[in-house]
């Protein structure tokens, strides 16, 4: 299978993003400003700064030629994973629910946090177990992830909250202690967590982010756990 | 035309960056203060206002958030 | 030349800072006197800053090349060979007026500039460290320029992507009226596509390229401003420089991808002075000549005279040049990556550096009276005859129990954990770092693997240091321990030193006793780099850093980098493993003089530190290096600040485990022997058979085993000295997070 | 008494932010905008509107970066 990564001028971890699904599948990178999504199976929509992010994190990116390919990608059923400033993108593009607020603490805050898997039936968890901690990076300063209670309480009863802080890691004050998210259909998916930062052992000491990527894999590949 | 967007957390949503600030007052000596909110100031050349609202919507402000509010500066040019 | 404005006077020449003398010496080089341009642009050569007035003569004694070298001091930044081909760039540089004046803008802009200067030399930025100091935390502005410093570090580096691996930060009462923000910064580069900044081809384009030119920084230099222009208020006269990362990040990559793809002959970056100095020194190290048109600056304000661009300090622009035919193919990439570019002059074959407005000559300087020309003046330095600073004030009353003196010291400003500033950084973006801040005592970043062996990958180690009160103390032996503090943080991840930089932070050399702490400090890192086969590769130099009640602490900060040849190996400084046996290793005869007790207590810095045998602490810097090369150890760490007990502690906080130690001590000496100071000593932990073994090569004694939920510490004669609960340590070690 | 401070980059500061939303605001279709500023707003109540300066001088604002308006917008309280 093949992962494309978007690009942009301000992207930091879409290396890093790269190098990470080059462990499950090809991978290649995408240019913000170009439509075509070069035949990817899935996308990922990576961590960084996009356009400098002034304003709101992600508000532009968001408009980018790229991104108006991952909309209609994902109105297609493909697979859609946004970390960090990419979770952010899209939030803002409405591809997911929510929206991403300033960390409480109101600093960026790079801190290794334990996630609970809250389900591990969908298209990104489906590597892992149900209840299972990861442990994976965070480092942002717009985190908080917020929703309205209605929303929250569909989201919640139809399985899209995915990821949790475990007890005492949420620093940046999200909702219900929310790091990742998915569409009602699934196949879209976010999270604040870096998992491209934790897929190697020897650099941080967690290969845990893995899952993630191999989950999408298997999605791909109509591999079931 | 000058405009400007005066761009707040809405209300009910927490807003940290207020509470940083009505906190740090007293301890500077500043009594009194209270209800503080913090927010995005935007000002901006428009030729044509019917654009104001759209722009905010799309990109200036996030709706889910933020409430917006418009100010037009001068009736010149 | 038309001489359309006033010609600036004498009285402006000293009001931009240059004496009497200089100028008469700049009338003569241009054989009349200059110009309102040219004045701007001599001043500012010929500035400390840029011509190293005070300090070449000394920076010439330092050792610069070994077997490593790969570029040495005269580039803007230095490059050591890393192995696989690749070389390692770095240097560090000081912000520390920018910094006092806004922290959060002035520290955000010293890492931009040292971000340029590492990929000026077409190297990619792959990490930055800090090197702070402040007055002490009970001072509200030393915490406003704290957090200050802190957040505008992380924000640049955070937004642009390289990592914020490790640092340091000081808090000491000389530092209350002149705070330091040095920042470092390494880049990986293919050996064979490291660029000089040279200028070369007459007739080829010089290209700037980035952000557009406001007033930016241009301080000083306003005096010259017109009186038109002048009486427009300050509003126009904006000196704070604002960083914007996402511009730099755009011309970073821009910057590699016209090297990769071969489109320029040479790069450099604008830093302080701007184009005057950036074009200059390109002209001055190529022996060829400048002509710029300043009307072909992208401006970010409309009126800007012809000296204001010059001198502009507007931040995220660099030089280029550029042949002919290249021109078109480079402004295409600076449009795919959305920065500014202009074709603003030519390299001629005149020696002169010409500035032209419209066509019009402004400005006509020969390049190497500007650039080379700056008297160099000699310093006449003198010990002064008793300690200048002030003893610091006593927070530690009394005689305290070893296990007071160890929470204090745990909870010192200087000592306590760095967790609230480094949570700030983003320390792991490029996926390299293998230790992040607090895991070992050196910053371990990953290179590729080689081609052969797919599993091995060898790593960088990099530490920077000084503790500026025992450079107080003693200027000569205190930078001899900094060099080798670092060394010892190199060797306890099993690095191997490869080259070194520093930063020279001291207060006015034209005062005698400040001369002599510079000159002492220097012979000290020269002797010390010899010694440990470190060559400087780089660095700079901030004089004049003094307050209304005196000088800071003189402060050579010191930054290392070396090579492991297996990153898995890296040790880690916190206790693994309960059962293991701690070692204490090497020479060590600690000290309190000018230790952290001794400051808590309020003790008057002393006349000279106890003398250091170098070859000694090399000696066991190898053993101990080789020992962790096995990847046999448990863990590894240096006694530094705070002394042995304070090590212990911090091996056991980083790895959560207790342990039970005992020394061989009298209770009149157990202070000396728990907190007191010095170089050389080590705490290995791991199988008592392996460690027994490094007893062959360095002074090595066991002195305890890892376990428990406490540190306990006995005296071979005198039974328990102390014995702390993890938790109880932990929460003093935190005491950094109420500044923030 | 409810007051509203508007916050700006000071003149000739750069001003990355606006130079931002003016890039992008014609690529979504909105032209003829320039000029364009992002700042700061901080809303409040306030005993004594006498302190506001100060707070501004002291806490709201960088006067080094940017400068700052004060608008009462009530009388009441
Ligand atoms: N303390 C020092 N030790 C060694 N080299 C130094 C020192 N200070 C400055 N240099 C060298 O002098 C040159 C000029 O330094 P600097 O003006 O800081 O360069 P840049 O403008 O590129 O930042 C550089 O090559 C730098 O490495
Ligand atoms: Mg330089």
């Amino acid at each position: 299978m093949k992962f494309g990564v978007l690009r942009f001028p301000g992207s930091c971890d879409e290396v890093d993003a790269l190098e990470a699904a080059r462990r499950v599948g090809d991978a290649e990178l995408i240019w913000h400003g170009s439509r075509d999504l070069k035949g990817s199976d899935a996308i990922v929509v990576p961590g960084g700064f996009s356009y400098g992010d002034y304003l709101r994190a992600g508000a532009i990116a968001r408009f980018s030629p790229a991104m108006e390919s991952v909309i209609d990608f994902a109105a297609d059923g493909g697979l859609v994973l946004g970390i960090c400033n990419g979770f952010q993108v899209l939030c803002e593009a409405r591809l997911l629910p929510g929206a991403l607020l300033a960390n409480e603490n109101l600093h960026f805050t790079f801190r290794q946090v334990e996630l609970e898997v809250l389900n591990s039936g969908g298209a990104f968890t489906r590597a892992c177990a149900l209840d299972q901690c990861l442990s994976i990076p965070a480092k942002h300063s717009w985190g908080r992830y917020h929703a309205d209670p209605d929303t929250l309480a569909a989201m919640d009863s139809s399985g899209q909250l995915i990821l949790r802080y475990a007890p005492g890691q949420n620093f940046n004050g999200s909702l219900h202690d929310i790091a990742g998210v998915c569409n009602e259909r699934g196949n879209v998916f976010g999270l604040m967590p870096h998992p491209e930062h934790a897929v190697d052992e020897l650099i941080g000491g967690s290969a845990d982010g893995l899952k993630i990527f191999e989950s999408m894999r298997m999605t791909v590949e109509g591999v079931h756990a | 035309m000058r405009a400007r967007v005066l761009i707040r957390p809405k209300a009910g949503i927490l807003d940290p960056q207020g509470a940083a600030v009505e906190r740090a007052l007293p301890a500077l000596g500043f009594a009194g203060v209270g209800n503080v909110h913090v927010g995005r100031l935007v000002e901006l050349d428009v030729e044509n206002e019917a654009q104001l609202q759209p722009m905010c919507e799309r990109l200036l402000a996030n709706p889910l958030v933020e409430d917006y509010e418009v100010q037009l500066l001068d009736g010149g040019s | 030349m038309p001489e359309s404005a006033m010609l600036p006077t004498l009285d402006d020449a000293l009001a931009l800072g240059l004496t009497q003398a200089e100028y008469e010496l700049v009338c003569e080089k241009q054989s009349r006197p200059p110009n309102q341009v040219e004045l701007a642009m001599y001043s500012l050569l010929w500035s400390e800053h840029c011509a190293y007035k005070h300090s070449k003569k000394l920076l010439r004694t330092l050792p610069t090349e070994g077997e490593h070298v790969v570029m040495g001091p005269g580039e803007n930044a230095g490059a050591v060979d890393v192995g696989g081909g690749l070389v390692c760039a770095f240097k560090v540089e000081s912000h520390n007026h920018p910094s006092a004046v806004e922290p959060f803008q002035g520290a955000a802009t010293g890492v931009g500039g040292i971000l340029r200067d590492i990929f000026a030399i077409g190297a990619r930025p792959i990490a930055v460290l800090d090197s702070l100091r402040f007055g002490e935390p009970t001072s509200g502005r030393s915490r406003y320029l704290l957090d200050g410093a802190v957040s505008g570090i992380g924000h640049y580096g955070n937004s642009i992507g390289v990592p914020t691996v490790g640092g340091e930060v000081y808090f000491e009462a000389p530092y209350e009226q002149n705070c330091l923000v040095n920042a470092m910064a390494l880049g990986l580069a293919g050996r064979e596509r490291l660029v000089r900044s040279a200028a070369a081809g007459p007739g080829n384009v010089v290209v700037l390229f980035g952000a557009s030119t406001g007033r930016d920084g241009i301080g000083g230099a306003s005096v010259l401003a017109s009186a038109e222009l002048g009486d427009d208020g300050e509003g126009k006269r904006p000196t704070v420089q604002v960083g914007d990362p996402f511009e730099e990040k755009k011309l970073m990559e821009c910057s590699l991808e016209l090297l990769e793809r071969g489109l320029i002959v040479s790069l450099q970056d604008l830093g302080a002075a701007g184009l005057t100095s950036s074009a200059s020194e390109m002209a001055s190290k190529g022996e060829v000549g400048i002509d710029i048109d300043v009307a072909s600056v992208p401006l970010r304000e409309a009126d800007m005279e012809p000296f204001e661009v010059m001198v502009s300090e507007s931040q995220e622009r660099m030089l280029c040049v550029v042949e002919p035919a290249n021109v078109a193919a480079v402004m295409e990439l600076c449009e795919k990556w959305e920065v500014g570019g202009a074709a603003i002059g030519t390299v001629t074959d005149t020696g002169r550096m010409r500035v032209l407005h419209d066509g019009e000559l402004v400005g006509d300087m020969p390049v190497r009276a500007l650039v080379d020309d700056c008297p160099l003046y000699d310093l006449d330095p003198h010990k002064p005859s008793h300690q200048i600073y002030p003893p610091p004030v006593a927070t530690l009353a009394g005689e305290p129990t070893p296990a007071q003196a160890l929470l204090a010291l745990l909870s010192s400003p200087n000592l306590a954990s760095r967790r609230p500033l480094f949570e700030r950084y983003d320390a792991i973006v490029q996926s390299r770092t293998v230790r992040r801040p607090e895991q070992a005592d050196a910053a371990v970043l990953a290179l590729p693997a080689s081609e052969g062996e797919p599993d091995v990958r060898a790593a960088l180690a990099v530490s920077i240091d000084c503790n500026g009160r025992r450079v107080a103390a003693d200027p000569y032996t205190g930078t001899v321990e900094a060099v080798l503090e670092c060394a010892s943080n190199l060797a306890c991840v099993g690095a191997e030193p490869l080259g070194t930089t520093n930063n020279l932070n001291f207060g006015n050399p034209e005062k005698p006793h400040i001369a002599w702490q510079l000159s002492e400090a220097v012979r000290g890192l020269g002797d010390a780099c010899r010694a440990l086969s470190a060559p400087i590769v780089g660095g700079n130099v901030s004089l004049y850093n003094e307050g209304a009640t005196g000088p800071i602490y003189p402060t050579p900060v010191i930054g290392m980098v070396g090579r492991l040849p297996d990153a898995r190996r890296a040790a880690q400084m916190g206790f693994a493993r309960a059962g293991d046996a701690i070692a204490l290793v090497g020479a060590f005869w600690p000290s309190l003089a000018a230790s952290e007790l001794a400051k808590l207590r309020g003790e008057a810095l002393p006349d000279g530190l106890g003398r250091i045998d170098v070859e000694a602490v090399r000696a066991t810097q190898a053993a101990v290096m080789d020992a962790v090369r096995t990847g046999e150890l448990s863990s590894a760490h240096d006694i530094a600040e705070g002394g042995l007990a304070v090590a212990l502690a911090e091996c056991c906080l980083a790895g959560g485990l207790g342990a039970e130690v005992s020394v061989s001590t009298s209770p009149e000496t157990a202070l000396t022997v728990l907190f007191g100071e010095a170089s050389g000593g080590f705490l290995l932990s791991g199988e008592r058979g392996r460690l027994l073994e490094l007893a062959e090569r360095v002074p090595l004694e066991l002195i305890g085993t890892v376990g428990s939920d406490a540190l306990t510490i006995s005296l071979t004669d005198a039974g328990e000295a102390l014995s702390v609960d993890l938790n109880d340590m932990g929460a003093a070690h935190a005491a950094l997070g109420k500044l923030f």
